[in-house]
């Protein structure tokens, strides 16, 4: 039982690191779902399933699907305006 | 027991009003809601009124759910209410109710939503004040954010808009995790979240658990506060925010960060702190003198006048933490009657802005040049604010001041008095410029200023069209009558002595929380004070804040030169490390947080 | 700041900053140490005083209910928010997407295979989120965590494709009136306790036997407020991001 | 071992708030930033859970009556968690709406290329 703790614990602490260090936001929202995985683990582990429940449905569930259809959002603006460029500059040419 | 139905009240009608609001979102007409709106706002304030009149002779606590604490161990959570924290949210209603008169015109085009969000920001702010558990209050704290930020990012469309409201956000959020932090280690040393509770586990004893936990609590609070190092966000908010929007963030939203450090520490902190009060005040003052400093400064040298609003109010919660600092019960009395006044004051302020960007669709001090000389009443409504802003008798900001400096100099800290006056010249005078240029037209203002370093523009909040909107008129005047009226009322300064006291009385507090006490109200002594050499000394600041606001616009004030170098000098650095990225207001965040913490432990060891 | 400075600076401050807070931490009993007092005595009287055999069920809708209170008001506040916050700007039309040539992002027609399946799981996921709503005093969950699989259900119509059916099950303003509902009834719940028992949010039920579903008085009708909530609450979150990209699919599938 | 173990837990909720704090500062994209926030508020799960642990106990549901003698460990801390990952799927929530319509005004997401609200 203990190694199991110290060893989710360690899992926390450098997922979370990595979470941080990853710097693409598509990259990302990977780290992030599977972070919160972990955390919903690591409260099973410590004895709180009604966390570990709500930790699955938020944080590996609802918040990367949102963060996911922000990014979906965001991209496509940026392929419209790389478009818009492209276009103009072509025009020019 | 007396009025005990009515203390969830302040909290409940404003909510059980959103949900309604929002459920006839698409059935109800605007003026409907408006007059909704405002109805449940006035319920939440009277009840408040009726709070603080209820427990001035016996303060109340309210168990929700029935959970009274057994054996001085709390189950549940309580509300604890003392004339202060009613009367705080008397004020939050009031204020909410200028800002809701103020926008009758306001987010058309989003229907009842706007409704929706001032009256959840309402329930939160008063839930706020009235709580005696502190992860209630983590929870009030975030309800308030989250309507903030929303209300904040109103304007969508400008880029300005979305940026202030993101650092906001995120320096908010990371208030509240700092505060959420602080508690989880008061809860892991005391087992408790009852304020009361934990105040009295804590006992005599001030460890590093127990400096950390404050300091985050602190912190987190002060971020809200916009507190040096703490403040940068509030002005990007405040230059962004729609105008009613800054009338609650100045006007309350501000100083209850504020509220909830001086409750914190009465309640929960002070038995540890007791041995240390000198060593905690001179770090406080320190904190304190920069903020009220630094704001007077930028606030003197911006021309885009709601961040040069919000700056003075940067520079004003300086000089309400130079009132907690001095942990004294004549202090905190006064600081009382200064948040009630300076509210009031900055509210009116806030809202003669939102007319001028609803008449002539900016806010910006040349361009508007001579452009509202013919708004008569804005221009006397400008001037008296202006006044009060400078702590003129009789206006509450004078009573709260002259108690504050009182204090100081029993302590034998005169020298706050010189802080208190450098503001108010910095301040005031800067609204005073403001009210020669724009209302009056005094001055010159060159071409090459006119065009100014950057553009600042504005998007208009309300359609064109009625030239003297009266009800926005009517909200500041009545504000500043209000203002005013503080000052005027005898005896209040005895009140809030007497309500500063129980505040700080800790032990009875927990007595009354805990087991059930029954204890009377001790009465204040009351003091003769010396009115005045202050009501003398606060005249002739006022009168050289206006030369000095004067002076500013005449031709004699140095705009090159010798003498200005240093001047513009400090200023543009300043201003310069008011970058509006995100990143450097997190990284100050962090150095205030690791300051505090590390000052006290020196201090303390 | 430049970058580099502000960097400098932040690790400077950060170690200090890491250093209070480990100080701070060194206070704390011994991990594994929980020194009470207040979860040991509501463990001890919960389950007597509740017939709620989930303890955090019933100290979320209970004992501390007015905290439970106020976060569904923060999530109905944030929802409300995100609906302002993600309004159309002005110049933003239906069609927004009508410049938008990449090809790959049309969405892909899921088979008849997928989509039968896909549709399969509704059944199963609505019925397994409405007994963690009303399970919540006995085991693990309640109405925040079952609102929040019902609210997934919609999803799943979503992604098998059929857009006009989500549609018309995630009706904006039926939404609306459900969360604003759901909300309303757990403050109306605090009121008959207000009128009927003297607290506010005080148990006014019977708290039944323990053990079965129809227990711990006020702790289920708080569950399933939570749970109509938290469902259209998460909706109404997830459809409006969901709307910021919903033109591709509209034009791309020619649904 | 013990000893050790004693303090690891709170030791890894500090160091997920200093590089939540330290992501937020470098960020060069304000949804990392979101993320990052993500992080930095899953320091205070870790340093709530490990205050509300306790050894060899169990979870605090019960089939019946609790029997004598078997310890579980804090609900209220628990209860605090829920609260608390809802204030974290709202404030994300509300970020995002704000970072999405940041960029379809700006075309960007990296506050070192946004300059307007200098001084």
């Amino acid at each position: 039982m203990l190694l199991i703790q110290v060893t989710i614990l360690v899992f926390v602490a450098v997922t979370g690191t990595g979470v941080v260090l990853t710097r693409a936001p598509s990259n990302q929202v990977v780290a992030v779902s599977f972070y919160g995985l972990l955390l919903a683990l690591m409260f099973f582990i410590f004895q709180a399933p009604d966390v570990a429940l709500s930790q699955i449905v938020i944080g590996a569930v609802a918040l990367p699907l949102m963060i996911l259809l922000a990014l979906a959002r965001i991209r496509r603006d940026h392929d419209q305006a790389e478009q818009k460029k492209n276009r103009q500059e072509k025009k020019a040419a | 027991m007396n009025g005990y139905y009515l203390v969830p009240l302040p909290v409940v009608v404003p909510l059980s009003a959103a949900a309604i609001l929002a459920a006839l979102n698409k059935f109800v007409g605007r003026r409907l809601a408006d007059i909704f709106a405002i109805a449940a706002t006035l319920t939440a304030g009277a009840v408040s009124l009726e709070l603080a009149s209820i427990s001035r002779v016996q303060p109340l606590v309210y168990w929700f759910g029935g959970w009274t604490p057994r054996a001085g161990v709390s189950l549940g959570i309580s509300f604890a209410i003392d004339p202060i924290s009613a009367c705080f949210a008397a004020l939050v209603s009031l204020m909410v109710l200028a800002a809701l008169i103020f926008s009758l015109r306001y987010f058309e085009s989003i229907g009842t939503l706007y409704h929706v969000l001032m009256l959840v920001f309402l329930g939160a702010m008063c839930g706020f004040c009235l709580t005696g558990d502190l992860f209630n209050m983590f929870v009030f704290f975030e309800m308030m954010s989250a309507s903030a930020f929303s209300l904040c990012g109103y304007k969508i469309e400008e880029p300005e808009s979305l940026q202030g409201s993101l650092n906001f956000a995120i320096t908010n959020t990371i208030g509240a995790f700092l505060v959420l932090s602080g508690i989880a280690l008061l809860y892991g040393r005391t087992g408790a979240l009852n304020m009361a509770q934990i105040g009295r586990a804590l006992g005599q004893h001030a460890d590093g658990l127990v400096v950390t936990a404050f300091v985050f609590i602190m912190a987190g609070f002060f971020i809200k506060a916009a507190v040096f190092p703490f403040h940068f966000w509030l002005a990007d908010a405040h230059a962004v925010a729609p105008t009613p929007v800054c009338v609650l963030f100045s006007g309350v939203m501000v100083e209850l960060g504020l509220y909830a450090v001086v409750r914190v520490y009465w309640v929960v902190m002070d038995g540890a702190f007791a041995p240390y009060r000198s060593e905690l005040r001179a770090m406080l003052l320190v904190v304190g003198t920069i903020t009220a400093l630094l704001g007077g400064i930028i606030c003197f040298g911006q021309r885009h006048i709601k961040r040069l609003l919000a700056f003075s109010t940067v520079s004003h919660m300086g000089l309400m933490v130079i009132g907690f600092a001095l942990l004294k019960p004549e202090a905190l009395a006064g600081l009382a009657l200064y948040v009630i006044g300076h509210g009031l004051i900055k509210g009116a302020l806030f809202i003669l802005a939102g007319i001028l960007l609803h008449r002539l669709g900016t806010v910006d001090e040349i361009e508007l040049h001579g452009h509202a000389t013919d708004m008569p009443i804005s221009t006397t409504i400008f001037l008296i604010a202006g006044l009060g802003l400078a702590g003129l008798p009789p206006f509450g900001t004078f009573l709260g001041e002259s108690q504050i400096e009182h204090s100081a100099e029993a302590l034998g800290l005169g020298w706050i008095s010189i802080v208190f006056y450098l503001a108010a010249i910095l301040t005031a005078g800067a609204v005073f410029r403001v009210w020669a240029h724009v209302y009056r037209g005094w001055g010159k203002v060159g071409a090459a200023e006119k065009k100014g370093a950057k553009k600042i523009h504005d998007l208009r909040e309300t359609r064109r069209g009625h030239p003297r909107p009266f009800e926005m008129h009517f909200a500041a005047a009545v504000l500043v009558a209000l203002a005013i009226a503080v000052g005027m009322i005898p005896g209040l300064e005895h009140e809030a002595d007497t309500a500063a006291l129980l505040m700080q009385d800790r032990a009875g507090y927990q007595a009354r929380v805990l087991d059930h006490a029954w204890l009377p109200v001790i009465e204040a002594k009351e003091t003769p004070r010396s009115e005045v050499a202050s009501l003398a000394r606060s005249t002739v600041v006022t009168v050289l804040a206006f030369a000095f606001g004067m002076f500013a616009i005449s031709r004699y004030w140095p705009k090159k030169g010798f003498f200005s170098r240093p001047f513009v000098l400090v200023v543009a650095t300043l201003r310069k490390a008011h970058s509006g990225h995100v990143g450097d207001y997190v990284a100050f965040l962090t150095f205030g947080v690791a300051a505090f913490g590390i000052v006290l432990a020196i201090l303390i060891r | 700041m430049k970058r580099s400075g502000r960097i400098a600076f932040f690790l400077l401050s950060v170690t200090g900053f890491f250093a209070v807070y480990l100080w701070g931490l060194l206070g704390l009993s011994p991990f594994g140490h929980y020194p009470g007092p207040y979860g040991d005595v509501i463990n001890k009287v919960a389950v007597y005083e509740r017939h709620a055999t989930d303890v955090v069920s019933a100290v979320n809708f209970d004992y501390r209910a007015f905290d439970t209170l106020g976060e569904e008001f923060i999530l109905f506040i944030s929802v409300v928010g995100a609906t302002l916050l993600l309004r159309r700007q002005k110049g933003e039309t239906e069609d927004g997407g009508a410049e938008d040539e990449t090809p790959e992002r049309n969405a892909p027609s899921p088979s008849d295979a997928a989509r039968a399946f896909t549709l399969a799981l509704i059944g199963p996921l609505v019925l397994f989120g409405l007994y963690i709503v009303s399970h919540g005093q006995l085991t693990p969950g309640g109405g925040f965590q079952g609102g929040v699989i019902l609210a997934t259900a919609p999803l799943l119509i979503y992604l098998a494709g059929d857009f006009e059916t989500f549609k018309k099950v995630t009706s904006h303003t039926l939404m609306e009136v459900a969360e604003a509902l759901g909300a309303g009834g757990f403050l109306l719940i605090g009121f008959l306790g207000l009128i009927l028992g003297g607290h506010y949010l005080q148990n006014v039920l019977p708290l039944g036997k323990t053990g079965e579903v129809n227990s711990s008085g006020v702790i289920l009708a708080i569950s399933l407020a939570t749970g109509l909530e938290v469902a259209a609450g998460f909706v109404l979150l997830l459809y409006g991001f969901l709307e910021q990209t919903l033109e591709i699919r509209l034009k791309g599938g020619g649904r | 071992m013990m000893h050790f173990l004693s303090f690891f837990p709170y030791a890894v909720a500090a160091w997920l708030f200093v590089m939540g704090l330290y992501g937020v500062v470098t960020s060069r994209n304000f949804v990392h930033l979101i993320m990052c926030l993500a992080v930095l508020q899953s320091s205070t799960y870790v340093l709530l859970l490990s205050i509300g642990y306790r050894w060899g106990a169990v979870a605090p549901v019960f089939a019946g009556p609790p029997v004598v003698g078997t310890p579980a460990v804090d609900p209220v801390v628990q209860a605090l968690m829920l609260t608390d990952i809802v204030v974290e799927a709202t404030v994300v929530a509300l970020l995002l709406a704000l970072a999405v319509q940041l960029h379809k005004n700006t075309r960007t997401l990296n506050p070192d290329e946004l300059e307007a609200l200098e001084g």
